[in-house]
């Protein structure tokens, strides 16, 4: 159980030790060790969208009383890698009145604004990629930058229906932004510290969820309107906005798109997990199974809600986060400052 | 409100999430077809008495046929019979319309083709060891024979046409009414000049309207020259 | 101030949900509708010229395809219109089994109208919910025609088949089940706060609106003018029934949801009552092999579709094929209000709106 | 040279060259877009210099709404052409030429008259810390006022808004 636990931070020692003992100065083996960390998360995100896509189609299937792809492999688990398969070889196409350059790098900058959230989850006990000091704050400004590549998609697309879904997402992120904010920082001011091993480490006696419920609904409401899923999936909105951003997309680039939806929604599972129910910390099982574990039922939460309810309109989104979440928050805020300062 | 409906409905998907599930896992599956159920069309020749029932009454031209007669009996016998199911709305019409239920539907639903001569389906009954009259005729009663018909038809509706009402019917390969009338004068009861005219009327207008002025200019020359 | 370009955007005529080639032309500030046209003609078919080159009979199974989600209403329409031409009437239990199949297409009529608001306003899975339940009406149209979508039971004078064994328990089982599955849907859609909010006080027609622009149907009822045709002017054997008709006040979305969630359980409600009442005998009457009505008779005749007041007026010249016949047909004239009521609105309320007005194209186009 | 100081020429580099592109280019959205590329390039050089609580609001402020909002604003705003939406004005030049001269002058004399103390190991731990005392402590006033000034736009913004909504 002790090797199991510490198995991955053993193994980067070793591999930095070996590294050093081949001659290598400690910075250059340090930077090494990271590269290696990088691709491991690249290698671990690709596998894991997989699963999720998979998931997602198999628990949609079972809401709608159907039993979602079941043809490819055992319960249709290699559908997913078929769908890559075809999308990587289709045509690409690019439509002749688009910016081009926008239009072909906006997918790939909200991958790597995607890719770039993992760097300070930390998986398992001391297993971040980069411990940060302010991971929260990292995690939520990078996070916000994913909005760009929504709008750099929307306007490279030189399509209505592009547009209008780019103006959607940056209304509603923006709007979104300080609600999640808020809710996260009645969490940091309990927590006092912005590192999320720290924050892990202070639920060792009670999950941040039973202390905060208020600020984990206001912050589960503000996570979903930022990944774009339902029933805040204004950006993409099918029957309004036909595809909405990803309307002109298709090929591999649309693909990107989505393995970066996932993607994001993954990290910020993760980070619900981490922030409200105690991250790595469970019995039993290796800190780094923890983790995944709970993530996969969050996410779980946010597919039934996705293939539950309708889609809210545009204004009422945008009058709940101003009118209702914000308030609401900032009440938690107050409340929690108060309760803090008196049991001090 | 303040969200019970919406976790209400949130209880409902959770509660069909465990459910069984409805989908037919088609063809490992069979769907259950009812004894009516409509699927492909089919003939039974050697119930039919080729009375050209169900082809008056298909509403979408997709049945025909080719005929003879036998040469002794003169009973008539099936040649071909042809089905075009593309055209086939399963209306069922045609089977009401036959009197000895020789057309039927089957319950096939699989009719995927590659060709698009496979949508056809033709029957070509056996007919070795009958001597059979006029098959000739029986199939020259296709495109040629219709088409002949018609123009023939044609013809003499036109023909009528012209010799009811020359004004009305001649105005359309002459300039004004007035010429019209001299035109149908000068025709007056010249039955060979008329039918010329009428054929020409119905396959070719254009040419039509040429001999019709050279009818006038002659007509108007004899006029001058009487 | 700032001033913004306004946007004009095509509504279709492929757009997942413009129910069928419907094409709106929508001039956009943000996203407020500041003004919209409605172009039609996408599926148009000619079937009123078609009906001149068939013979009365054969024109039967162009009908179904004119409202191809409540199969047999528009069928009934026609037979009826021709029945009336020739100055026919029907066994007594033809009139009973024509009620039965009438009302169940339009049960399956509004539950697909459930189905797709549904997913027009992104709650997917309740389509689904309601497709499983349609399902079963399709079983039914197809025990006895052998056809599910566009089934052609209906025969001038009646039917030529009897309703099958199996029918009856179906039948009975289905509206055993109707007030669970209604359940589901009012608990999954109705109840959720995010649809009323959507729904509710979008897309308003008003009374006289709704009267000035012939609009007919639920559409009308949401509207609070308690019209129906099978009250205001029986046809066949709906004199015999009891039922209400449900209306709305406001005449909002949430109004015409509503009213065709009631008009199932009423449609219900028929349907029990005349398989009660129904007796045994004849199922057609007696009608010449070929079809034709007197020299220069005309006849017009509307039911009341799941759409609205379905008209048809037919001409006859003597002849085994009509001379004229025009469908009125309620989805083109409903579809007229739909830059009224969406004025002003949001482009997330024209989908809506779009949805809740129902339209079939194929009826709305001919 | 140490491996720090490319990486700060690198990032320094990258600031320019973004910075160039928002002047340069022709498209307008290219120009906003690089705008982006400026701010992080920015927020590099102050992760460069430990102070990384600024570098990530910079990011989240200044990248991820600020220029986003911009963005916003051109795409809204713009007429039909974008290809030669921001052309460079050259009437102005020698003016421009003379100002950027002058600024750059006083930057330089700023420089030079600064006597830059160094500190060896002087490492910021808890950046986030000293500066909520700072906003908190020392600069309350200055921090409230500016809060009261923020609070004042928005105000502002919303009656220009509903203004225009009601007539």
């Amino acid at each position: 159980m002790k090797g199991a636990e510490t198995f991955f931070v053993d193994l980067a020692r070793a591999i930095v030790n070996g590294l050093e003992n081949m001659g290598m100065s400690a910075l250059g083996a340090e930077i090494i060790l990271l590269i290696i960390k990088f691709a491991c998360i690249a290698g671990i995100v690709t596998v894991n969208i997989i699963i999720l896509i998979w998931l997602e189609r198999k628990i949609s299937g079972f809401i709608q009383l159907r039993l979602g792809p079941n043809r490819l492999g055992p319960w249709g688990v290699f559908q997913t890698i078929a769908d890559a398969i075809k999308l990587l070889t289709k045509e690409d196409i690019i439509p002749s009145q688009t910016d081009k350059i926008i239009f072909r790098t906006a997918p790939i900058v909200f991958i790597i604004i995607s890719l770039m959230l993992y760097v300070v989850l930390p998986f398992g006990d001391g297993m971040a990629i980069v411990d940060l000091n302010l991971g929260v704050l990292y995690f939520i400004s990078v996070g916000s930058l994913g909005t760009i590549a929504l709008l750099m998609a929307g306007w490279g697309s030189n399509n209505k229906w592009s547009l209008l879904g780019a103006m959607r997402s940056v209304a509603q992120m923006i709007s979104y932004e300080i609600p999640l904010v808020f809710s996260l920082l009645a969490v940091v001011m309990i927590a006092g510290s912005l590192n999320m091993s720290d924050i892990v480490n202070a639920q060792d006696k009670i999950w941040f969820v039973f202390l905060q419920p208020v600020a984990f609904i206001t912050y589960f409401i503000a996570a979903t309107a930022e990944l774009n899923r339902g029933p805040f999936d204004m950006p993409e909105a099918e029957q309004e906005l036909t595809a909405g951003a990803y309307t002109e997309y298709s090929g591999m680039r649309w693909a990107l798109f989505f393995l970066a939806e996932y993607t994001n929604l993954f990290a910020v599972s993760a980070l619900t997990a981490i922030m409200f129910f105690g991250g790595f910390k469970g019995p039993f099982l290796p800190s780094w199974l923890w983790l995944p574990i709970k993530a996969y039922i969050i996410m779980l939460v946010f597919f039934w809600l996705k293939w539950t309810l309708p889609r809210i309109r545009m204004d009422h989104l945008m009058a709940f986060s101003w009118k209702v979440l914000i308030p609401v928050t900032l009440a938690n805020l107050v409340v929690t400052g108060c309760v803090l300062h008196f049991l001090k | 409100m303040w969200g019970s409906g919406i976790l209400k409905g949130l209880g409902i998907t959770f509660k069909h999430l465990w459910e069984r599930k409805i989908t037919e896992q088609y063809p490992e599956e069979r769907p259950k077809l009812y004894p009516r159920f409509r699927g492909r069309l089919m003939l039974n020749p050697e119930k039919c008495i080729v009375c050209g029932m169900c082809v008056k009454s298909c509403p979408n031209n997709v049945l025909s046929f080719t005929e003879a007669r036998l040469k002794e009996s003169k009973k008539k016998v099936l040649t071909s019979y042809t089905i075009d199911h593309q055209y086939c709305m399963f209306c069922n019409l045609c089977v009401e319309a036959c009197p000895t239920n020789g057309l039927y539907f089957s319950h096939d639903f699989e009719w995927a083709a590659f060709k698009r001569e496979d949508i056809k389906t033709v029957y070509e009954p056996d007919l070795t060891g009958l001597e059979l009259l006029a098959l000739e005729e029986g199939e020259k009663k296709s495109a040629e024979k219709e088409a002949e018909d018609k123009l023939l038809k044609g013809v003499n509706a036109m023909i009528a046409a012209i010799k009811k009402n020359p004004a009305r019917a001649l105005s359309k390969v002459v300039e004004s009414e007035e010429e019209a009338l001299k035109l149908s004068e000068i025709l007056g009861d010249d039955e060979s000049k008329i039918k010329k005219l009428a054929e020409l009327m119905v396959s070719d207008k254009e040419k039509a309207a040429k001999v019709a002025k050279a009818f006038l200019i002659k007509g108007q020359k004899k006029e001058q020259e009487g | 101030m700032l001033e913004t370009d306004f946007i004009t955007i095509n509504v279709g005529p492929q757009h997942p949900s413009t129910h069928g080639g419907l094409h709106a032309e929508t001039v956009l500030d943000g996203e407020h509708i500041v003004d919209l046209k409605v172009h039609l003609g996408y599926v148009h078919r000619s079937v009123e010229k078609i009906a001149e080159s068939r013979t009365y009979t054969q024109f039967i199974p162009y009908n179904s395809r004119l409202d191809y989600l409540a199969t047999h209403l528009p069928t009934m329409g026609y037979c009826q219109a021709v029945e009336k031409l020739l100055g026919i009437s029907l066994p007594e239990r033809a009139e009973y089994i024509r009620v039965i199949m009438a009302e169940l297409s339009r049960i399956a009529s509004h539950m697909l109208f459930i189905g797709s608001l549904a997913i027009d306003i992104g709650a997917t899975t309740g389509l689904i919910y309601c497709f499983r339940d349609r399902e079963r009406i399709m079983d039914m149209f197809e025990m006895t025609s052998g056809q599910r979508l566009i089934s052609s039971y209906m025969r001038i004078g009646g039917f030529n088949e009897d309703l099958p064994e199996e029918f009856y328990p179906a039948v009975k089982s289905f509206l055993d089940d109707l007030p669970y599955m209604l359940d589901e849907y009012n608990n999954l859609l109705t109840g959720n706060e995010i649809l009323q909010a959507r729904l509710k006080n979008t897309g308003i027609l008003s009374a006289e609106d709704a009267i000035a622009y012939g609009v007919s149907g639920p559409n009308l009822r949401a509207s609070g003018v308690a019209y129906d045709i099978r009250k205001a002017e029986p046809y066949g054997i709906y004199d015999r029934f009891a039922f209400d008709i449900p209306v709305g006040q406001k005449g909002d979305n949430m109004d015409r949801f509503v009213v065709r969630i009631r008009e199932i359980e009423e449609s219900a409600r028929i349907i029990r009552q005349a398989l009660k009442d129904m007796p045994e005998g004849e199922i057609k009457a007696k009608v010449p092999r070929v079809i034709k009505p007197e020299k220069g008779k005309e006849v017009y005749h509307r039911i009341e579709s799941s759409k609205g007041e379905l008209g048809f007026y037919i001409v006859s010249d003597g002849g085994e094929k009509p001379y004229r016949l025009h469908v009125r047909a309620p989805s083109f004239i409903n579809l007229g209000v739909l830059p009224l009521i969406s004025r002003g609105g949001k482009l997330q309320d024209l989908i809506a709106n779009i949805a809740t007005l129902d339209p079939v194209l194929g009826e709305a186009d001919r | 040279m140490q491996l720090s100081d490319l990486v700060f020429y690198a990032l320094a580099a990258f600031t320019i060259i973004a910075a160039l592109g928002v002047v340069a280019l022709p498209n307008i959205v290219h120009s906003a877009l690089c705008l982006v590329l400026t701010f992080i390039g920015v927020a590099g050089i102050y992760f460069y210099l430990g102070a990384d609580f600024i570098g990530l609001i910079q990011i989240l402020a200044y990248a991820g709404a600020i220029s986003v909002l911009m963005i916003f604003a051109v795409m809204l705003l713009l007429s039909r052409d974008v290809s030669e939406s921001n052309p460079s004005h050259k009437k102005g030049k020698y003016l421009a030429a003379l100002f950027s001269g002058l600024f750059a002058f006083l930057l330089a004399l700023s420089i030079y008259s600064t006597s830059w103390d160094l500190t060896e190991g002087a490492e910021i731990v808890d950046s986030i810390g000293k500066i909520a005392y700072m906003l908190m402590g020392d600069y309350v006033i200055a921090f409230e006022a500016a809060a009261i000034l923020l609070l004042a736009a928005v105000i502002g913004a919303v009656i220009l808004a509903r203004g225009e909504e009601k007539r």
